[in-house]
């Protein structure tokens, strides 16, 4: 009895040895081979876990991009003409499996960069792998500021970039618009306290809209996973306020909203850049009209860039893009024309090329960088739902 | 904060929407667990399933409510039945708490199978026409009427069936003495697989209640509400049908009322704290007794 | 000294009487016998002493301690173990696991000392096996040291039940029916096992106990049981001729 | 005889020296790729996890469903030590010191556990731990010290290959001395049957007390262990998902046996890299798996048997421990 089990306990770690192993060699080997022509770029996306819609897009806008580059000829580089090759990995929205992943990619698949990935639990102990292995990162949608801040040195980090705006001038913007826009003297927060994005979102919503003369009425929190506001949006009914601002995943507002409309309450809603997903208007239907959100971009902006993405995206995928498809497809845009800029495919050339753009044409508007942080210069868009589509209102930039 | 008369009424009323979908989720758990003495913790999924099969009735088959929903309890059913005949019954005789994983394991597949194939939200249509009454500054909803006139009925039903029928009879034999069961001439597997077909039933309907109230649905829906039904069914006693249905009302008024009194941010604590408390004094739940123990 | 002084003991179930107004005294080294019909309230007198149950009223004094209101663990470390009616020996552990593990109180080394695996630690665990090995021995159950516990067979688990109080080094031993199912043979020797506990270990011994013949060849005193009152006490002798015993026990059971 | 005394006492030194050496080489040197090097320390981790909730769950016969909480503990002290009191220069020195200090809080708040599991037992005792670990989650949420939903951040990377295999090897050996000692045989005498037990004079209350206590400490050196690994904590790395994550590596490997805590967390963190391949599906085929093996193996992999290295000498004729259950 014990001989067998010596047996299956030494058998079990020989295979799962040499399975690693050989999995690190064959892989390695395949690149080597691969590597004259080839340009390999890594994605790490929530595919599964808590916000998989998050990691479809992610997954969708990153094949686009590169089917788009590929199917006109591929990158110039050097007098060379090179294809992208993409390598996608599932992180399961857990910080430890983002860390995994990066350093596959890094080691075993040896990209020159890594796109994602987008929550901020992710994206941060991925930067911690990039930052040592000297790859460039840029995630799409990680708003939290110390994913490109090394919050030990105080300094930014080298190779960490997003392709959004962060987190304190959205709020500052929407405060601003809640104010002078809307006229609003009570607002009333309701929001996801257990979302790092979400809550920040409300703090500085709350500090800019006092500091200009408003008050807060409700300071109204849930937990994520919750389908059930009555008791929260009670509370704000009671509290007579001119706006509430919801800080939700767009998934939840739908909820929020019917729910308040059933408990009678009138009150504007005002949505941040987590509103800002087509899905909204399936879920909320006409509920949510006439309400208006930020967003990191419209897909009713009138810029050929966008109108092409858009068309290109709901031809392939049949939904409007996100505005997670459209800053994953600007942070591949980054990435190509950093690459193009530095006429090379090494990382720390890229990594250079890339803390140099400036004035980058993108989807979500134009994106440039300082050269001194990974945050890019760029605007926030206020939208407006109205007729069961999603209008351009007024671009606000910094 | 303003404590009118209305505004309790108003909180009353969303406490009993709650309350009776926590309850008739955590029913299905403590059938099963009378039983088999098994946590089924794939019932969470069995009931996020039944949401989804509501929203394809609903959306493929342009069906209306009330089809819809016998649709979708007829598929849960089998879902249900099929669960325990696949993966818990080869394990009727192994350590307890291998079911248990077994049933971690089917709950984890059934929630990233459906995800691989919708990786995002989905919508139910308006099947049911909503309506507002308003009464004073209370404001009445057809849809939370229905939920509670359908939860209260069929938790009258289960109640009598319990109670009253031969299966009823059966089902606390078992759950007295399973292997006393067969000497009497109850045919143990067909019983098992009734209650396993009864709770799915009961989980079925809970999401299609669950997605007329919070019409956005997603494959892991069930993960919180199905912790949340099963400590309401521990907190009513476990393998107590009547316990269930308590246990389901006092999680809702628990967690109502502490968003009603203190910043919302404070719920999960005080309203698990509260539920610690509770064991402490009442170590098996409020209608559950100690098994004694004869030396 | 009295060794075990019980005096005014009743215990309700509910509205129920299990033993009312209960009176034992039990001195250093005597064989003391309780018998009765079922339900006459003799596992519960077991149970109220070991502290399974609180008692309504009343009070347990050993070697002059109250431990009425003591924790069953105390108790035993005081010098009071039993065996149980139907066997609850851990089946999940060995025959000398067993032994060992009802040597807790025992113990001198503390957590640390075992988790880093110290000398005073090995010294303890060696006197405690060895001091296993002799009881195992002289039970004659050392050739199934290393099986478990659960699959000995019935008789067997009977002894290891007894060997297991005795590694406790108590000073009273409580047997809850150790003949029950055994035959002639059997029973016989079971009546010489439990006066080798006395003789061989000193040890006081209270036997509950249906088989007549294990009571009447091993009991210096006994104490008839019937709904909870006691009605008869004495020399085994006297006890055999008492009028309320033989009603009680009419039709139930023939008296040896 | 001597010779082989000797060799005997000084064995555990020597492979925890070897150990160590050769970890540090690897590290240090570019045999291994950084990759597998991470894959194996997430794997020492797990186990730490695994046998910690082994000794509540698979010795004790407890259904402890919110592990996670410990390890969060042991996490966030650690973090706030080398972080906020000590210098970024002392960081590495302190490192140990602070892993230990970890599982020490953890330890402590593990008394929150064992105190009411003098009272409640079975599903009810899991309803208390999985209400500590929601509380726990929920507290940190709240407070602006430790970051809230933000996470904490700012941890160096102090976690190694060489402390991933010392702290492993130390949980190896002392949960085992433990197990084999007298209060180990306390530990399985509560399982098997509690009243008999207290009877026959184990204090169950010190059992219990010391085996949550112990439990609660690895699992939170394992916490620290990861905060350093990563350098970014959250409430949400210690949900209720990664408690589960735990009760399924404690399972998969086989209660009440070290060799199945190796197994478990070995088979189920390398099938997950492994399975990466599959995209999406990769999270549909691992329950797959993990449902197989159950109606396979019903008693997890080792089936409650033990490699017999890990017994100690006095303790190898005993036939191992069964489960009733």
């Amino acid at each position: 009895m014990k001989n067998k089990l010596n047996r299956i306990l030494m058998l079990a770690m020989a295979v799962s040895l040499v399975l690693i192993s050989t999995a690190g060699c064959s892989k390695k080997d395949s690149s080597v081979k691969a590597e004259a022509d080839v340009i390999k770029i890594g994605v790490i996306a929530e595919l599964t876990g808590e916000i998989p819609a998050v990691g479809a897009s992610c997954k969708n806008a990153a094949e686009m991009a590169v089917k788009t580059l590929n199917d006109s000829g591929g990158l110039e580089v050097g007098g060379k003409k090179m294809k992208i090759k993409i390598q996608i990995e599932d992180n399961a929205g857990r910080a430890e499996q983002a860390a995994s992943s990066a350093q596959k990619l890094i080691t075993q698949e040896k990209v020159v960069a890594i796109i994602g990935p987008n929550s901020s639990g992710g994206a941060i102990p991925t930067s911690e792998i990039t930052e040592t292995a000297k790859i460039p990162m840029i995630t799409p949608w990680s708003t939290n500021p110390k994913t490109t801040i090394d919050t030990r040195l105080g300094k930014p980090k080298r190779y960490a970039f997003r392709a959004c705006y962060l987190d304190s001038f959205q709020g500052q913007v929407l405060a601003l618009f809640a104010k002078n826009t809307l006229h609003a003297k009570k607002a009333a927060i309701l929001f996801d306290s257990s979302s790092e994005v979400l809550k920040g979102q409300a703090e500085v919503f709350k500090n800019t809209f006092e500091k200009n003369g408003g008050s807060v009425s409700a300071y109204e929190t849930y937990t994520q996973g919750d389908r059930n506001f009555s008791a929260q949006l009670t509370n704000i009914k009671n509290s007579t306020p001119d706006v509430i601002f919801l800080p939700s995943y767009y998934s939840d507002v739908p909820l929020e909203v019917q729910q308040a409309h059933r408990l009678g309450i009138t009150t504007p809603f005002l949505g941040s850049d987590a509103w800002a997903s087509s899905e909204l208007l399936k879920l909320c239907g006409k509920d949510c009209d006439g309400y208006y959100f930020s967003s990191h971009y419209s897909a009713s902006s009138k810029s050929p860039d966008t109108i092409k993405f858009v068309k290109d995206y709901e031809a392939l995928y049949k939904n409007t893009p996100d505005d997670v498809a459209a800053l994953t497809f600007d942070a591949f845009g980054i990435v190509f024309e950093a690459i193009k800029a530095a006429g090379s495919a090494e990382s720390e050339a890229i990594r250079n090329a890339i803390s140099k753009i400036k004035g980058y044409h993108g989807v979500t508007g134009n994106i440039s960088f300082t050269g001194e942080t990974g945050d890019p210069v760029k605007g926030v868009v206020i939208l407006e739902i109205k007729n069961g589509a999603f209008n351009w209102y007024t671009d606000v930039n910094p | 904060m303003r404590l009118g008369l209305s505004y309790l009424i108003q909180q009353f009323l969303n406490i009993l929407q709650l309350g009776s979908l926590y309850a008739l989720i955590a029913i299905g758990y403590t059938m099963v667990y009378g039983v088999l003495s098994l946590i089924n913790f794939a019932h969470g999924d069995v009931f996020m399933l039944g949401a989804f099969i509501f929203f394809l009735a609903a959306l493929w088959l342009k069906l209306p409510f009330i089809p819809a929903l016998i649709v979708t309890v007829c598929v849960t059913v089998c879902v249900g039945v099929l669960i325990e005949r696949l993966a818990y019954r080869p394990l009727r005789n192994a350590p307890k708490m291998s079911a248990v994983i077994t049933a971690l394991g089917v709950g984890v597949f059934l929630e990233n199978f459906t995800l691989a194939l919708s990786p995002y939200p989905q919508h139910i249509p308006e099947i049911v026409k909503n309506r507002a009454w308003v009464m004073g500054q209370v404001t009445v909803s057809s849809i939370q009427t229905i939920i509670i006139a359908i939860s209260v009925t069929l938790m009258v039903i289960l109640d009598f069936l319990v109670r009253k029928t031969r299966f009823g009879m059966a089902l606390r034999a078992i759950s007295w003495d399973i292997s006393a069961v067969p000497l009497m001439g109850i045919p143990v597997n067909r019983i098992i697989s009734q209650t396993f077909a009864l709770g799915a039933a009961l989980g079925g309907a809970a999401g299609v209640m669950y997605s007329l109230a919070y019409p956005v649905i997603d494959p892991y829906m069930g993960i919180m509400i199905g912790w949340k039904a099963f400590i309401s069914a521990v907190v009513g006693g476990i393998g107590n049908v009547r316990g269930a249905m308590t246990g389901g009302f006092i999680l809702g008024t628990v967690e109502i009322a502490v968003t009603m009194f203190l910043p919302s941010t404070y719920r999960d604590i005080v309203a698990f704290t509260l539920l610690f408390v509770l064991l402490i004094f009442r170590p098996h739940g409020i209608f559950g007794t100690a098994r004694s123990v004869k030396l | 000294m009295d060794l075990l002084k019980i005096t005014g003991l009743t215990h309700y179930f509910g509205g129920l009487r299990a033993i009312s107004d209960f009176e034992l005294t039990v001195n250093s080294g005597e064989i003391y016998g309780i018998i009765g019909p079922n339900g006459s309230g003799k596992t519960t007198l077991f149970n109220l002493i070991t502290a399974v149950y609180r008692a309504t009223s009343g009070s347990i004094l050993f070697k002059g301690t109250e431990i009425t209101t003591m924790s069953s663990d105390r108790i035993n470390a005081l010098g009071i173990a039993r065996t149980f009616q139907n066997i609850r020996v851990f089946n999940g552990l060995s025959v000398l696991d067993n032994v060992r593990v009802a040597q807790f109180n025992k113990f001198q080394y503390n957590i640390l000392e075992a988790l880093f695996n110290l000398k005073s630690f090995k010294k303890d665990e060696a006197l405690v096996t060895e001091r296993a090995w002799e009881l195992l021995k002289s039970f004659n159950l050392d050739h199934r040291a290393y099986d478990l516990a659960g699959t000995l067979p019935y008789g067997l688990r009977r002894y290891l039940e007894i060997v297991r109080a005795l590694a406790t080094e108590p000073s009273l031993v409580l047997l809850d029916e150790p003949a029950a199912g055994m035959n002639q043979v059997e029973i016989s020797k079971m009546i010489e096992t439990v006066k080798d506990i006395r003789n061989k270990y000193g040890v006081a011994v209270l036997v509950i106990e249906h088989q007549m013949s294990l009571i009447m060849g091993i009991c210096e005193k006994l104490k008839v049981l019937d709904f909870g009152v006691t009605i008869a006490g004495g020399l085994p002798k006297d006890v055999r001729k008492d009028a309320k015993v033989l009603e009680a026990y009419l039709g139930s059971e023939v008296m040896d | 005889m001597k010779v082989v005394a000797s060799a005997k006492k000084l064995a555990v030194p020597a492979i925890l020296l070897v150990g160590c050496a050769l970890s540090c080489s690897v590290s240090n040197s570019n045999l291994v790729d950084r990759y597998v090097e991470l894959v194996v320390m997430y794997v020492g981790i797990n186990f730490i996890l695994t046998l910690s909730l082994n000794l509540v769950n698979g010795y004790m016969g407890e259904f402890s469903v919110g592990h996670a909480v410990f390890m969060a503990i042991g996490a966030y002290t650690s973090a706030i030590i080398t972080v906020k009191v000590f210098s970024l220069s002392l960081g590495p020195w302190i490192f140990p010191l602070a892993v230990l200090t970890g599982g020490m809080a953890s330890a402590l708040a593990g008394l929150l556990v064992a105190i009411p599991s003098f009272k409640i037992r079975g599903d009810y005792l899991a309803i208390v731990t999985l209400a500590f670990n929601m509380i726990v989650k929920s507290i940190i949420e709240n407070v602006d010290f430790l970051g809230g939903p933000r996470g904490y951040l700012g941890i160096a990377k102090l976690t190694s290959l060489v402390w991933v295999f010392f702290f492993s090897f130390m949980a190896l050996w002392v949960i085992r001395n433990f197990v084999y000692s007298n209060y180990g045989r306390g530990v399985v005498s509560i399982r098997e049957d509690e009243t008999a037990a207290i009877i026959m004079g184990v204090d169950t209350k010190k059992v219990k007390i010391m085996t949550f206590m112990l439990s609660s400490f690895f699992a939170g050196v394992a916490g620290a262990l990861y905060a350093h690994l990563l350098q970014f904590i959250s409430p949400k790395s210690f949900d209720i998902l990664k408690s589960t994550e735990i009760l399924i590596m404690v399972y998969l490997g086989g209660i009440g046996s070290i060799a199945g805590s190796v197994l478990g967390a070995s088979v189920y963190t390398v099938l997950l890299e492994l399975l990466r391949p599959l995209g999406i599906w990769r999270m549909v085929i691992m329950p797959l798996v993990l449902v197989f093996l159950m109606i396979f193996r019903p008693k997890g992999i080792t089936g409650l048997r033990e490699f017999k290295w890990f017994i100690p000498s006095a303790e190898k004729k005993i036939k191992l421990f069964k489960h009733k259950v």
